[in-house]
């Protein structure tokens, strides 16, 4: 299987020869920069593209079509409008926290983002606590959505916010609790050898029943940390208008669009990585035949199939059901899934030992 | 008892959950109907009753069947029919006569009620299915109805049939031998 | 340019929509000064971008409110125009869709609507309440016509329009952000249409409607 | 009930009671009117239908309908006269009829007659600045007098409710505040995405917990009800569609029906039971939507395009038959505009069962699902009294266990010869204000069934004069739309306008009742409840 770290080495190579290490490290950093901020921002083009078509295919219709063959430049044409969309002066805002709090949300996103194994050798951030990262990062989302709720003076913001508040950081337990069971499995919180470990047999095979079960809590998490589906209540579009981003405009807006996507595209590429192999093919053992076929297919497609499926799962669920209360909400999260989750991680140790 | 009972309970809300996403699927691979209104342009029959626009149907002489009585002007519920008239002397008797000189039709107000199609006398006015019709100023959507030029059919119009009369009819009183205000019998 | 180059829509002929004379005397004043080649790419680009991407306000106060709803479900799909992004929140919508009666007590509602809505915005009034009153033109409590309110960029009648004529408007819309020079949007130029004569006919024409 | 009453109050005279229209009419003083109105409640006629405000030129009056909550057919009216055009002054009957407050706010609004001890008298509909009264003969309806707002005025008014004195002439307001100046209120509408319209609710929070809803209508109060004393009969057709739109066609089915009566037109048979049918398309239409509209409330967008879909295939009846989508114009004084398509009963027939499969699948969708359950559980509930009291008819009412189906009750049009039953629940929840359509859908289906191969053959429409004229009296009819029973009071001078109309609207009383089961709940629960009970706002605001 091709590895990205071929093309990654010979481009530290090339500038290395070129110009010293330290100008060279930081001409990698300002590269390594860009093309995330590239990547985020195409993904998201894609995300919302697939969401619309997706969810036009649930609903019986067609979804966008017009623009371009199948609608496929849809999401650009959305871009290059919310870009040039006027930002609107609230009155009696917090201006400073205003501003802040989609930059949060959107930083947030990203630095998850960054730390995502997409190939075989592709990943920007590596650190031996990879899994600690991602949920640390991407928890800076909630801080943004709170400012948001608070600065925008508006009663349907504050009410979306605080709903907002109380919902992620109650998932976050869950989602951090089920990927523990995940660490313990592996003994490793590196992302890089988390994905190396399931070359032969994915995670949700390996840990039995715990592994299932902490895989299923973490898409249900994940999906109500995200503030979609069934879970959107911060937004709650028949109750709160828009909820926490009821006063924004233009890019600002923008922002908090593009970082709702991305987010549901990071918690299915961090169940893909835990879960299901990462960039792993899939392999069986004592096929070998079948296994080296699966070999041929490039890491990126296993990736992206497998973080797409996780998507498209996410789509389905939230186009099926109706919203949850804020106190069923919670009571799912306190009184049904952490125990689970904690029940759960025990096994999982016990799983480890035996 | 009550434990099984709760773990039922789960297991059917499960069940009924898969339920809903077994439905949505379905309609996921179903054909889907929707009906892509500018690209079907020209293919999509629409229905003959459906009413968008009212029109005045010509002959190929350019003749009209519109004698100018009012009825349907008087008959509007708010005011988007103008009936604006002129008297001519007709070439045959030499007598002075009512004629039609605009027929203004204010689409922008037509609330499609069609009283006056029904209580045309004459059949002069049809609605059509035409649909299309978004401007950028309110004022285009003011129509004249009769063409440039055109005129009442020559031929004396025969005896309007009576139509079974529906009762939102001042026109079909005309022929029921009901008192008539003056103005208006002169024109038939 | 030729005009009918410059407005094209995907699967409609040029001839295919009503009051081109407008959009002709638009561009007119428009090319007056004259443009950069360079900034007029750009603004075709962009206009591309924006025509393409409009999201409406939920704004229906009555009947056609529902034939929004249906051109919003199964079997209009306005999604297929990408306009089906409907933003509850005024701030982030394009377009303010005026569907239905406004009335007096909603009149200082709807100019607020607008006023929180971010520039660029256009305005539709759809069916005959919205244009001139419709129904209701003899009632003591409705506002004749939202465009004594806010401007109003395109007209759809109808009472209540069917949904392919509302996606005809929205066509008509399209056609009308196509043009505009997008540098220069505060100062668009005023089409000032002479009334035609029969609107005022017909406008002015006394009668006593019921008498 | 008319012995009855003679003996129990000897002041009245056989003069006074007469029955007209196939209803004990009671022509009463102001001064003996809570007297008798108490009386009558006794009697377990405990359903205020409607009040109708006229203006009689010198005086003016009010006429309440009130009906039996046991056999809503079974109606009295009261009528009663106040004595001076300046300060006209009535007793209240709202502490009897609970319903009767906002109804009374309504008259007030419309004609300044002032209701003593009425504990919330602002104006219904009109702003509160607005001079005149406008259903009143002399009206002015200059616009110089009431320009268009160009912004909103300030709440003042509406944020204290007046307490009335009980002085004679209606002087002497205090105002009493309705909202602290620490709470947390929040304006739900004008434009708000579950409205259902322009609904404007001022809902007073304690953290997510709804404490006070205070409904403001008027957002789109047309003034229709004036609009109909300058128009003939059939122009009139035209509006009521307009009232509630998604019964369109019942509604003017509700006039045809007062104006035929009143004419005493025998309507053909064949236009009956096309009537019959158009009518409970319109209800399956509007079930349809209603369904949809408030699982979307609850956050299933997709249920509710399904019922869009659906509802889609009824629109094609529609319009194939009667050229409109939304708005019919089908039913006319008489019968109907047009006769059938040939192609009518081929599409109802295919309707039928891809109807009865899509039902199937709604409920595996929906109805089952236990996040939707488990929302709908326990809130909301409507205590069957409560629901009388309120006079909650309709689908709304049944699922509190009221029989109210006029249907039923007292069958007009194809209704007396076709099997269906009335669809009747106790519960009186959101689950069961939900589900209950869903039963109706198929009851409707039953009926057309029924109808759609036994449409008679003959003319479509009576003969009916040119000018529509109706005698001299007052008329009131109530037919079941699909909210609820809508009513239709004309008072006729023989002109071919009406002198006065008068509709009922089933949806008023259903944010009443919102404003009953609200509190306690948290704010999704007020959005979802408003989907269940499933108003129509410019129904309310005519």
């Amino acid at each position: 299987m091709w590895s990205f770290s071929e093309l990654t080495e010979w481009i530290d190579a090339t500038l290395r020869s070129l110009m010293g290490d330290g100008w060279a490290l930081f001409v990698e950093f300002v590269l390594i920069g860009v093309a995330v901020l590239v990547a985020y921002a195409v993904l998201a083009l894609i995300l919302i593209w697939v969401e619309r078509k997706v969810c036009g295919f649930f609903q019986c219709r067609l979804g966008p079509n017009r623009v371009g063959k199948w609608g496929i430049f849809q999401s650009v044409a959305d871009m290059i409008k919310i870009l040039l969309k006027e930002l609107i002066r609230i009155n009696r805002s917090d201006k400073v926290l205003f501003r802040m709090a989609s930059f949060f949300v959107i930083i947030g996103s990203i630095c998850t983002f960054a730390a995502i194994p997409f190939a075989k050798g592709l990943q920007a951030i590596d650190f031996n606590v990879g899994v600690f990262y991602v949920l640390a990062v991407s928890s800076l989302g909630v801080v943004g959505i709170l400012l948001a709720g608070w600065s925008s003076n508006s009663k349907y913001s504050m009410i979306g916010a605080m709903r907002s508040g109380a919902q992620l950081i109650s998932y976050e337990i869950s989602s951090g609790l089920s990927l523990m069971a995940i660490v313990v499995l592996s003994g490793s919180m590196q992302l890089s050898e988390i994905v190396a470990q399931q070359a032969d047999t994915w995670f949700i095979f390996k840990g039995h029943i715990p592994a299932f079960i902490a895989f299923v809590i973490y898409l249900i998490a994940g999906h109500a940390e995200t503030n979609r589906g069934p879970f959107d209540m911060p937004e709650a579009e028949s109750e709160l208008t828009s909820g926490y981003h009821t006063e924004y405009s233009g890019i600002q807006f923008g922002f908090f669009y593009l970082a709702e996507y991305l987010n549901m595209f990071i918690i299915a590429a961090v169940a893909t990585t835990m879960f299901l192999g990462g960039w792993q093919p899939l392999h069986i053992a004592g096929w070998d035949g079948f296994n080296a076929v699966m070999d041929y297919i490039p890491s990126f497609v296993w990736f992206f199939g497998k973080t797409f499926f996780c998507v498209f799962l996410a789509l389905w669920v939230r186009w099926t059901f109706p919203r949850l209360r804020i106190d069923q909400l919670l009571n799912l999260e306190w009184k049904v899934l952490m125990p689970i989750c904690l029940v759960n991680l025990i096994l999982m140790a016990i799983v480890v030992i035996l | 008892m009550k434990f099984f009972r709760y773990i039922k309970n789960i297991f059917l809300g499960i069940w009924h959950l898969l339920q809903g996403m077994y439905i949505t699927m379905l309609n996921f691979v179903r054909p889907k109907l929707t009906e892509q209104y500018p690209e079907n342009r020209g293919k999509h029959v629409y229905f003959e009753r459906f009413r968008a626009l009212l029109t005045m149907p010509h002959d190929e002489n350019n003749h009209h069947k519109c004698t100018a009585c009012g009825i349907c002007m008087n008959g509007c519920p708010n005011g988007t029919i103008t009936v604006i008239s002129k008297m001519e002397n007709d070439p045959v008797t030499g007598k002075p006569k009512r004629v039609l000189d605009k027929y203004l039709y204010d689409l922008g107000g037509c609330t499609f009620c069609e009283l006056c199609v029904r209580n045309c006398p004459f059949n002069a006015i049809v609605f059509t299915n035409q649909f299309e019709h978004s401007v950028f100023t309110k004022e285009r959507l003011v129509k004249q109805l009769n063409r440039p030029g055109s005129s009442l059919a020559p031929k004396p119009v025969q005896k309007p049939e009576v139509k079974v009369s529906n009762g939102n009819v001042e026109g079909p009183a005309l022929h029921k031998g009901q008192p008539v205000p003056p103005e208006k019998t002169q024109t038939i | 340019m030729d005009m009918s180059r410059k407005t094209r829509i995907k699967d409609m002929r040029y001839e295919d929509f009503n009051d081109n004379e407008y959009l002709e005397k638009y561009v007119e004043e428009l090319r007056r000064g004259g443009t950069n080649v360079v900034v007029a790419k750009i603004n075709d680009i962009i206009n591309w971008g924006r025509s393409n991407s409009v999201w409406p306000l939920t704004f229906a106060t009555s009947c056609c409110g529902i034939e929004f709803m249906s051109m919003s479900a199964a079997r209009y799909d306005f999604a297929r125009f990408g306009w089906e992004v409907y933003r509850n929140s005024p701030r982030q919508a394009d377009i303010l869709m005026v569907f239905g009666t406004v009335v007096h007590k909603m009149a200082p509602v709807l100019k607020r609507l607008y006023d929180q809505m971010a520039e660029p915005k256009y305005v539709m009034a759809i069916g005959a309440c919205a244009i001139g009153g419709g129904p209701f033109k003899s009632s003591y409590h409705v506002v004749m016509g939202v465009d004594k309110i806010i401007p109003v960029d395109v007209f759809v009648p109808g009472c209540p329009p069917r949904p392919d004529a509302i996606l005809y408007g929205m066509m008509q819309l399209e056609r009308k952000i196509k043009v505009q020079n997008f540098f220069k949007l505060p100062q668009q130029p005023e089409v000032k249409e002479e009334v035609p004569d029969i609107a005022k006919e017909s406008y002015n024409h006394e009668r006593e409607v019921n008498q | 009930m008319k012995e009855k009453l003679i003996n129990r109050f000897d002041w009245l005279t056989e003069a006074d009671v007469v029955m007209s229209d196939g209803r004990l009419t009671i022509a009463v003083e102001p001064a003996k009117l809570r007297e008798i109105a108490r009386f009558i409640k006794e009697c377990g006629y405990d359903f205020l239908v409607d009040i109708v405000g006229i203006d009689y030129g010198d005086d003016l009056g009010t006429i309440y309908y009130i009906a039996k909550g046991s056999d809503t057919a079974d109606t009295i009216a009261l009528q009663t006269k106040s004595d001076n055009r300046e300060n006209p002054v009535l007793p209240t009957i709202c502490d009897i009829w609970e319903v009767g407050q906002v109804y009374e706010r309504e008259v007030h609004d419309f004609f300044g007659i002032v209701f003593t001890d009425n504990p919330d008298l602002r104006r219904l509909f009109l702003r509160e600045r607005w001079k005149g009264f406008p259903l009143r003969k002399d009206y002015d309806a200059d616009p110089a007098i009431n320009p268009i707002p160009d912004r909103n005025e300030l709440f003042i008014d509406m944020d204290a409710l007046p307490e009335m004195e009980s002085d004679e002439d209606g002087e002497g307001r205090t105002w009493k505040m309705m909202y602290d100046d620490n709470d947390y209120i929040i304006n739900f509408g004008p434009q708000h995405p579950a409205m259902h319209g322009v609904l404007h609710l001022r809902v007073r929070l304690d953290g997510e917990i709804v404490r006070t809803v205070d409904p403001h209508f008027g957002y789109i109060h047309r003034g229709i009800e004036k609009m109909c004393e300058s128009y003939t009969y059939p122009q009139i057709l035209h509006l009521t569609d307009r009232l509630d739109y998604l019964s369109g066609a019942i509604n003017r089915h509700a006039f045809c029906l007062c104006c035929e009566k009143a004419m005493q037109i025998e309507v053909p048979q064949r236009a009956v039971v096309v009537r019959t049918i158009f009518d409970e398309l319109t209800r399956i239409a509007s079930h349809l939507l209603g369904w949809g509209s408030m699982c979307m409330d609850m956050g299933a967008v997709t249920a509710f395009i399904y019922g869009m879909r659906d509802r889609e295939k009824i629109m094609d009846i529609f319009e194939e038959t009667a050229g409109g989508r939304l708005m019919v114009n089908y039913h006319t004084i008489g019968g109907v505009a047009k006769d059938i398509h040939p192609n009518f009963r081929r599409r109802v027939k295919e309707f039928i069962p891809y109807m009865r499969k899509m039902l199937k699948e709604h409920h595996m969708l929906f109805t089952g699902n236990p996040i939707a359950t488990g929302r709908m559980d326990g809130v909301g509930r409507l205590s069957l009294e409560k629901a009388i009291a309120l006079g909650i008819t309709g689908p709304s009412g049944r699922a509190s266990g009221w029989a109210n189906d006029l249907r039923k009750a007292a069958p007009y049009a194809a209704y007396d010869r076709v099997d269906f039953e009335q669809v009747l629940r106790s519960g009186g929840e959101t689950f069961d204000r939900y589900v209950i359509r869903l039963h109706e859908i198929e009851q409707s289906l039953r009926i057309i069934e029924q109808l759609i191969d036994n449409i008679p053959e003959g003319p479509y429409t009576a003969q009916v004069k040119g000018v529509i004229k109706l005698p001299e009296g007052d008329y009131f009819q109530r037919v079941e739309n699909a909210r609820g029973q809508f009513g239709v009071h004309i008072t006729s001078r023989g002109d071919k306008n009406p002198y006065r109309v008068k509709f009922r609207s089933p949806s008023m009383v259903l944010v009443g009742a919102l404003k009953e089961i609200a509190p306690g709940n948290k704010v999704a629960d007020l959005i979802m409840l408003g989907g269940s009970l499933d108003y129509v706002i410019p129904c309310i605001d005519r």
